[in-house]
């Protein structure tokens, strides 16, 4: 940028003189970010005194000494971790009892779920289409994993591990989107009746554990619809599933309404909009243009909620992992199962959380 | 006035919760008219206004825009809508839709245009507010004045017989109030009526018919600004005058 | 109608199990599930369908297992449920056949020097919630008045950790159970299962009440089964068998007699069932006897003729 | 007729009545399906299984609870008190917890607030239950009793839970009144003679605890104290904390304290950047304005998130049954349920005494929330 | 200029990122003297003026407060922000203390002062600023005026030998403008040495002894109002002026 001064002298805009790093500044850094006082002192020194007996110990269980290949259970070694059950199971940890030949069903399903991900990240896409994917993604999904068209229809007992976890988790998040909306537009009518009833919904869900509310679906849902009417225990914990983490949607979504300046909505009504065209045209392209970190942060939270059907004996990934622990050749290790199972929600979690934490800081960014 | 009122204001008041924001308001603006209504912060002004499209409901007495008078009916409170446009203090262009967009929205979703003919209609009007070329661009990467522009157009393009201004200016940095006000200063020539809440003492000078003065929620004066500004009847006016024109 | 003509109208059985319990059911590395109450259901579905595989396996948990029938969730509950005159009486389901006994049995350190339950007064028990076992313990220690402190864990990899660990000194559970545990720890041969039996432990298939078509299909599956193995018919050697001569194995087997058509199936259901998974003795052995890694001794699930409790009704 | 429908007023109560209808025709409807299918099923419903003797053993029960007599409604009672004091204990743990590692996290010191991170990072993106799994197995390798940890000889850690000297209370009414009417005097007198709020508080702290230590002095048989000693199979005496409780105040703990820090420091970072440099232009040190003005105005943005991850605590004593913690989970809905068959009462006492307690706790958030609020805003 | 220099900058460079926020700034402020920097929004006037106590740090050149040169001394900078005041466009006032525990605040936690006495300091002021009366009420309950006189005290509480505005007046309502005006008009007439930066070109005709225009990063013109107003040298700044003084 060269800006003319006025009097006729240019005005430069110079970059910073560069520094170059040396030892110097890596002492400096050392100095500033390790020993700045006496008790930083202490504490790093402690911090290094822990991670250097314990990180080896472990690092040492779970890898060096540990055994990855092997036939049976005489392979593995006494006093480390023993990976080979993983290993034989792995299909089993991802597929669920899904029959083979339909393997790519599946496969297709997590592509397709997964795409909903770059599909929040890029801008150019108009909202629309964004969201009619998002509509569109529990019929797709439905489609491919338990059939119907064109598939050939797969019983619910045939999903498991993976795929059930993705299944439950995808369908519950999207499904319950509209719902939480419609919630949220409750919570903040004006009408007292209407309004009443959704506080009273939302505050009664938010109270009770989602365990209750399972098992409620597991045991004794049935006795409440009409006789002969049978629903599978897989739609039913879907339900339970779509319905308490509407709650929790709702309170974001409102929380976005409510950031939506006031301003906005006075200035439709002000040219003749009425309420439903001012939600649907100005405050929720907003509103939920801004909660989408916040909501990719409740479908973490809901993916991890997922692991609670296996009380009820569906064996989504947690419970699949712990079946096979079960198994006659396999029983007595106890640590492996939960560490493979720690570690794959770790990573898969972690990603979409930073992956969240990005979206927000541009969010952020394009405020400004 | 010999000519046709389109504004009636008959002993409007207004309370929120106890608080008494309009008292006794009567006021009657003639077709063509600008109105300027100024005084301290608080008095009411813009709680006036807003009562004009029924975004704040008044309590007691009657308000008659355009021979309809509002009430809980909500057709009519669409019509009346319809019949006035507003500006608001922060702009409030919807950011996620672009300037034409913006123009286009209520042409499309109350009027029912198909697009092409309301993306004319705005065209049309952002040439008149000199912002024709920016129409693709989003609010958010326009200055304030020419986001109070994009506004002004945008009230406009539903054809309205009144205008509602609420400190359309006060938002602003120094540099850009004077293209706002510019503007103003040109719809008010063409003859619309105009309501205006502003502190911008040039403008009132010259372009109002009558100015009105309020004080804690009551309009205790109303003269052409000649009057007003050389010697206020009362003595309220006076003291806000000279603050206000003091720096 | 009944459960029996929905079953087959439906082309395929919904069959209730274990959602993981050694050598009863476990999923393999294909994710088929396999295991002694397992081939039991094989059977059945067997036995209607003349087709193994037209069956779906529904895990179920120990407190739902019971609803799950009366809500027609599941056609059959082959989860080692203990056969009771209260389960039977009162919750709408029914018993069949027990298919194994068992007896609920503690386990504990053989460095503790303890030969009977006698010696555990005001010893930690560890066990699981939910079940029969839970109660028993308590009616078996109260009525011989000896105190105990119960550690109810939902999960049985956590019991068998926390007695491993000496969180608890005993852990009960069915024998079996203790002896599949015993199988996995590291050293299982410093494990002692106390010999007292502390209950009856009929293991077997439950059904929905009020469907006795269906309860005399599982009944009699279960039987045939037992009874093959009294008379010899193998897996292998069934398609033999077909043309033996002695009217027993005709009768079973279904060249003879109109015993299928009269429970409403095909009249070669029990060597479609045999043909499937083998006899009682075969099924056995390769789930929890010498062809697995559990080793279990027959014991009571021994034939009755080598001194078990296993004893078909006669097929006539 | 027309202008009728389209009045504001008439509008929104129709629209109003329709839906109520339509809520009360679906709950009516449920019920009557529920009534005929049970009879149908021959099922009977009612309470009087409550009380019926319950039979089965609570591991861990702070109440007197004997199963030989029992009933389903002690049991009911004991899992309350057992998820009450995990309740406390817990969102105790988990304030601390929280602050702890968001301070870390805000620390200069890289390492200090890498350690954080991970920690947070890990145990929120894993889910409750597995953390309660692996606590579980991580307490189980906690040495047997007789190779106990002793710390000082007071209190001993093994993998039978953590054993504690405890205060017994032989009751005596007269030296409590004695205490309480001193106490209340006290209070009163320095509400007139301590102007200063904050001194007034560490006045009434200090005199607190010297009334307490001289009173437990003086009455000395009043109070005394019970060490954990080693006998037999377990530890006798004292007071035994089974590690089923302290693992699952761990896990919870733990995981909402990962997310109660990032409330913390959210808020914290919330708080306007122009109060840390109106701070620093006075020239006050950036700690000073830290603990005096910016952590002060981030609590008034903590309550209200956090009182739901205290809800989320409450909720999580549900899970304890897991590792065989019994709550009214476990009782309740667990074991009672088994045994009377009585599927909807018992869920149904559940999420009743879940919404009850944590209502009370969100009332009580609530008025703490208020309290804190600014003047003025 | 005879007088004592307070403030000297010397070829000043700041960059944020790539971007060079303060080109070569020389300035030189004499002890008393009452300068005010003015220029389109972004030109850099608040980076400027928060570099003088270090709340931004710059990356080039020197400078001098009351001859303690700012460098990365943790102590040194500490003593600078003791000579200098600042006040902010939003007040940044302390929420959670009271009007008087907030003038106290830099009293009692740098010099240590015991309580008693802070407050007679801080009474003392806010009596100056005519706000005695509302000592006990919390910022929230305040007008903006009150706010920004609030704001004003504090930063004197410490004495400062110069004070620094940034915009002080800019969030206020008109007519709260001159009550804050009015203040500053007084300090400037008590010999206090003031860098202003603001809009109010009333207030800088009056008082002010030089006026700084910057644009872009650079200053382009110093000069005493008189000649800034009447015949600035730069185009620039004919432009900026003609804009702001036009309505
Ligand atoms: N929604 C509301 N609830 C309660 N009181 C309100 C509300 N809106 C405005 N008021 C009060 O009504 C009075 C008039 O407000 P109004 O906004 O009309 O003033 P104004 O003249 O426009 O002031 P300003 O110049 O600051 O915009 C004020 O005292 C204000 O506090
Ligand atoms: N923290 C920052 N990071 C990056 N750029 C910044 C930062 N602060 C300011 N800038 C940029 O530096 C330039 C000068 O900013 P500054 O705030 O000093 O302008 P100003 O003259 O005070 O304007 P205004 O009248 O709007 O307050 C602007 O272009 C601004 O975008
Ligand atoms: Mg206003
Ligand atoms: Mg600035």
């Amino acid at each position: 940028m060269n800006d003319l001064n006025f009097t006729g002298k240019p005005i430069e805009a110079r970059e910073p003189a560069a520094s170059q790093l040396s030892i110097n500044r890596v002492v400096e850094w050392v100095k500033r970010n390790l020993f700045n006082s006496w008790f930083d002192s202490i504490i790093t020194l402690l911090i290094i005194l822990l991670l250097g007996t314990v990180l080896p110990k472990a690092l040492d269980w779970l890898f060096f000494s540990a055994t990855f290949s092997g036939a049976g259970r005489a392979d593995c070694s006494p006093d480390a971790a023993c990976w080979i059950p993983i290993r034989q199971y792995i299909d089993y940890y991802i597929y669920g009892p899904f029959p083979e030949s339909e393997q790519w069903r599946v496969n297709s399903a997590f592509a397709v779920g997964l795409f909903a991900f770059p599909l929040l990240f890029t801008q150019r896409i108009p909202q629309k289409i964004v969201i009619g994917y998002i509509l569109f993604l529990p019929v797709l999904l439905w489609v491919l994993l338990k059939g119907g068209f064109i598939f050939e229809d797969i019983s619910t007992s045939a999903l498991g591990g993976l795929t059930l976890t993705f299944f439950l988790g995808i369908i519950a998040m999207c499904l319950s989107l509209p719902v939480s909306i419609l919630l949220a537009l409750g919570r903040q009518t004006k009408l007292p009746i209407l309004r009443w009833i959704c506080v009273g919904y939302i505050e009664l869900v938010r109270c009770i554990p989602v365990i209750t509310f399972l098992f409620m679906a597991s045991l004794v849902l049935q006795l409440f619809l009409p006789g002969g009417v049978s629903i599978d225990v897989l739609f039913r914990v879907l339900f339970v599933l779509i319905f308490v983490s509407a709650v929790y949607k709702a309170e974001i979504i409102r929380g976005a309404i409510q950031a939506v300046p006031k301003g906005q909505i006075e200035a439709s009504y002000a040219m003749g909009c009425g309420y439903w065209k001012t939600m649907a045209y100005v405050v929720m392209p907003q509103a939920l243009r801004n909660s989408v970190p916040a909501l990719i942060s409740n479908f973490i939270g809901l993916f991890k909620e997922t692991t609670l059907v296996m009380i009820l004996g569906l064996l989504e990934v947690m419970g699949a992992v712990k079946a096979t622990f079960n198994n006659a050749e396999w029983l007595g290790l106890h640590a492996e199962g939960p560490i493979v199972v720690s570690a794959f929600f770790f990573v898969a979690c972690f990603s979409i959380a930073q992956y969240g934490a990005y979206l927000e800081r541009r969010i952020r960014r394009t405020k400004h | 006035m010999s000519k046709q009122t389109v504004v009636q204001l008959d002993r409007v008041n207004k309370w929120y919760g106890k608080y008494h924001a309009l008292r006794d308001i009567d006021l009657a603006v003639a077709k063509g008219e600008t109105i300027v209504i100024c005084g301290p912060s608080g008095s009411g002004k813009s709680t006036l206004i807003r009562c004009l499209n029924n975004l704040e409901q008044h309590d007691e007495g009657g308000i008659k825009i355009c021979d309809i008078t509002i009430s809980e009916n909500v057709k009519d409170i669409e019509k009346i809508r319809r019949h006035t446009g507003m500006v608001f203090q922060h702009f409030n262009l919807f950011p996620h839709m672009t300037v034409l967009d913006n123009c286009t929205f209520g042409l499309r979703h109350v009027l029912g245009m198909p697009v092409s003919q309301a993306n004319e209609v705005a065209r049309d009007l952002l040439n008149k507010v000199k912002i024709g070329d920016q129409e693709q661009k989003y609010p958010g990467q326009l200055s304030g004045g020419q986001q109070q522009r994009v506004a002004i157009a945008r009230a406009l393009t539903m054809s309205p017989d009144i205008m509602l201004f609420d400190e359309p200016t006060s938002a602003l940095d120094p540099e850009m109030i004077s293209e706002v006000l510019e503007i103003m200063r040109s719809l008010s020539k063409d003859g619309m009526t105009m309501i205006c809440v502003t502190h911008e003492m040039g403008f009132a000078k010259e372009f109002a018919d009558r100015i009105v003065f309020m004080e804690a929620g009551s309009v205790i004066e109303i003269s052409p600004p000649e009057e007003f500004f050389v010697k206020p009847k009362t003595e309220r006016a006076k003291v806000f005058l000279d603050q206000i024109l003091a720096h | 109608a009944d459960k029996l003509e929905e079953v087959k109208a439906r082309g395929v059985m919904k069959c209730g199990i274990h959602p993981g319990k050694a050598g009863f059911s476990t999923p393999d590395t294909k994710g088929n599930w396999t295991g002694l109450d397992v081939e039991l259901c094989k059977a059945v579905a067997a036995a209607v369908f003349g087709d193994a595989s037209k069956i779906e396996f529904i895990t179920m948990n120990s407190r739902n297992r019971l609803t799950a029938l009366v809500t027609d969730e599941i056609d059959m509950l082959a989860r080692s449920t203990t056969f009771t005159a209260t389960r039977d009486g009162l919750n709408g389901v029914d018993v069949t056949t027990p298919w194994f006994y068992d007896g609920q049995a503690l386990m504990v350190k053989k460095e503790l020097g303890v030969n009977s339950i006698e010696e555990l007064d005001g010893a930690t028990i560890c066990t699981y919630p939910g079940t029969t076992s839970e109660k028993n313990i308590n009616d078996y220690f109260e009525s011989r008045g000896l105190s105990y402190k119960a550690l109810i864990v939902e999960g049985s990899a956590e019991s068998t950790a926390a007695y491993l660990a000496n969180r608890c000194d005993a852990v009960t559970n069915d024998a079996s159970a203790l002896a599949a545990d015993r199988q996995g720890m590291p050293d299982p041969s410093a494990n002692v299962i106390l010999p007292e039996r502390i209950s009856k432990e009929p293991l077997g298939a439950y059904v929905k009440q009020g469907n006795d078509d269906w309860r005399q299909v599982v009944t009699w599956t279960a039987m045939a089964l037992i009874e093959a193995e009294g008379l010899g018919v193998t897996q292998d050697n069934v398609d033999e068998k077909l043309k033996s001569t002695k009217p027993d194995v005709i009768r079973l087997l279904g060249t003879e007699g109109n015993l299928g058509k009269n429970f409403g199936l095909d009249n070669q259901w029990a060597y479609n069932a045999i043909k499937a998974v083998g006899n009682y003795g075969e099924i056995f052995e390769r789930n929890l006897g010498e062809g697995s890694s559990l080793n279990f001794e027959r014991g009571l699930n021994a034939l009755y003729t080598n001194g078990g409790l296993l004893y078909a009704y006669p097929f006539r | 007729m027309q202008s009728f429908f389209y009045n504001r007023k008439v509008r929104d109560a129709l629209i109003q009545l329709i839906f109520l209808a339509c809520v009360c025709y679906g709950a009516m409807y449920l019920v009557m399906n529920a009534a005929t299918n049970m009879s149908n099923a021959g099922l009977t419903s009612g309470f009087d299984f409550l009380f019926q003797r319950a039979g089965y053993d609570i591991s861990y029960s702070l109440v007197h609870y004997d199963p030989k007599t029992s009933t389903h409604l002690m049991a009911w009672v004991a899992g309350m008190v057992n998820t009450l004091a995990f309740a406390v204990v817990a969102i105790l743990f988990t304030t601390v917890l929280s602050l702890l590692l968001a301070v870390m996290r805000l620390s200069h010191n890289f390492l200090l607030s890498s350690v954080s991170l991970c920690v947070v990072e890990y145990m929120r993106n894993v889910p409750i239950l597995v953390h309660i799994t692996v606590w579980y197995v991580f307490s189980l390798t906690l040495p047997s009793v007789r190779q106990a940890f002793n710390l000082g000889d007071v209190s001993y850690l093994s993998n039978r839970g953590l054993s504690l000297p405890s205060v017994v209370w032989n009751y005596s009414l007269w030296p409590s009144i004695v205490l309480i009417v001193l106490w209340l005097g006290l209070c009163f007198l320095m509400q007139k003679k301590v102007p200063s709020k904050g001194r007034r508080r560490l006045l009434m702290l200090f005199t607190t605890v010297i009334l307490i230590l001289s009173a437990s002095l003086m009455f000395s048989p009043v109070v005394s104290i019970s060490v954990p000693q080693l006998v037999g199979f377990n530890f006798k005496y004292g007071w035994t904390l089974p590690p089923e409780f302290i693992m699952l105040i761990v896990a919870v703990s733990t995981y909402s304290a990962s997310h109660g820090s990032e409330v913390i420091r959210g808020s914290i970072l919330a708080v306007s950047k122009g109060q840390m440099e109106a701070g620093l232009a006075l020239g006050v040190k950036r700690n000073i304005v830290m603990n005096r003005v910016i952590i002060p105005q981030a609590l008034h943005s903590i309550i209200p998130p956090m009182t739901s991850i205290y809800i989320n605590v409450l909720k999580a004593a549900a899970l304890g049954s897991v590792v065989g913690f019994m709550d009214i989970m476990g009782t309740m809905g667990g074991s009672s349920l088994n045994i009377t068959g009585q599927a909807i009462e018992c869920i149904l006492i559940v999420m009743v005494s879940y919404g009850f307690l944590n209502l009370i706790l969100a009332a009580v958030m609530g008025r703490f929330n208020n309290a804190m609020q600014l003047k003025g805003r």
